[in-house]
């Protein structure tokens, strides 16, 4: 049975709790793939004192179950949980989770890989950083968009 | 018909709004008569919506295009390349 | 400064406590990608009752050890972690932790999938299973070899 | 020369040892001579050890091939296609 669990909000999450839920008491898993993401000190030669996460609450739990099932759709998955965080943080605050629970490790790290390339090219969140300077809007990457279009290209697989 | 529009991020700070309401003539059009009619209001308006600014749509909570239909009552969304993650 | 920690034995280990460790302290680190092995019930068809995983002592933590050198000198890596487990196993323990810290998401999802695609050629160990049928040797899987020499064509990058 | 061969997994099995002491003429070989004289017991070391059997060495607990020169006191390893992970 496949299962999805996203969770947007101000909370924090425990990433060891999460990629537990993603195994324990399914003897089918063999690999599960997770990624945290956290807010560093530094972002483009500024040093970041907080940061506060924007997001557009009636989109933001649809794009992120789309984004998932998208994976799901791709690879073979047991288990996918996504988690964001939103409101104010501080360096070194955990922002974003994604585990992925397979039967084999390579559709794990690809399906854990797509959801964060594609979370962050299509989920709408933004991110504003207060420095010593002052406030700013943190400006998207172009490595982010390349990160995402690379698995345009595997469509046709 | 009627549209509600939401702004998010620099563009909320920028129009110094969190959305508002729209009047568009006929009962149908596509996204970019929405950005037309916001365009013609000047700055910061047609700078920010221009062409090239590199601004995002989404209609009813999905990403869309300026060729993306739009009819009395969708919610359209209209903010900056996202950067969550 | 880039950390490394290797550990061969047959102790359990706590996947969370390994990720929190890779960047508690630590606020340039901006992505965790980490990976998981567990022992499934079934293989190739077979229920299994036990695994056992033979290792070669002498040569194990230096394999890894080599093994995670590459990844830092492929990639920008802040620290890496590796845990293999031997001896006797049940299905749903777990085997194998592999987490790499970064400041960037891409460096650490590739050095992770890198390492354990490398381990998984390189690293000497081997695993007999205990089916209802009897014990048997988990024999190789050139999808494994495959995986492995994916890396390779990327060597002139 | 002397060295030392270690077995492993299904290999340990079949030849029914762990490791042993080889003695090879002169100062300096390839690990493909170490190969050869184990062959040369017949079954079950000949099949094993076929050039198309697929097994795997290490010299001085690093991977390597037929042709990694060995040399008094080195340790060779004879085993499977590794399966951890």
């Amino acid at each position: 049975m496949m299962q999805l669990k996203i969770l947007v909000g101000e909370s924090d999450f425990d990433p060891g709790a999460e990629i537990a839920a993603l195994y324990t008491g399914r003897p089918e898993v063999g690999a599960v793939a997770s990624f945290v993401g956290l807010v560093r000190d530094i972002n483009d030669g500024n040093s970041v004192t907080t940061l506060t996460l924007e997001h557009y609450p009636a989109m933001t739990e649809k794009s992120l179950r789309e984004i998932a099932d998208e994976a799901m759709g791709r690879w073979r998955l047991l288990d996918v949980t996504v988690i964001h965080r939103v409101g104010r943080l501080m360096p070194q605050d955990r922002i974003v989770f994604v585990g992925v629970a397979s039967m084999h490790r390579g559709d794990a790290f690809a399906a854990c890989e797509f959801i964060m390339d594609y979370l962050k090219t299509r989920a709408p969140f933004w991110k504003k950083e207060r420095t010593p300077e002052g406030e700013r809007w943190v400006e998207a990457r172009g490595s982010d968009d390349d990160a995402a279009m690379r698995w345009e290209k595997q469509d046709g697989k | 018909m009627k549209v509600k529009v939401l702004y998010f991020a620099k563009l909320r700070e920028l129009f110094g709004m969190e959305n508002e309401e729209l009047e568009l003539p006929g009962e149908r059009a596509h996204a970019a008569a929405v950005v037309d009619l916001l365009r013609k209001r000047g700055e910061p308006w047609s700078k920010a919506l221009a062409l090239d600014a590199g601004y995002r749509m989404a209609v009813n909570q999905t990403l869309a295009g300026l060729v993306t239909p739009v009819q009395d009552g969708d919610e359209i969304a209209i903010f900056p390349p996202v950067t969550g993650g």
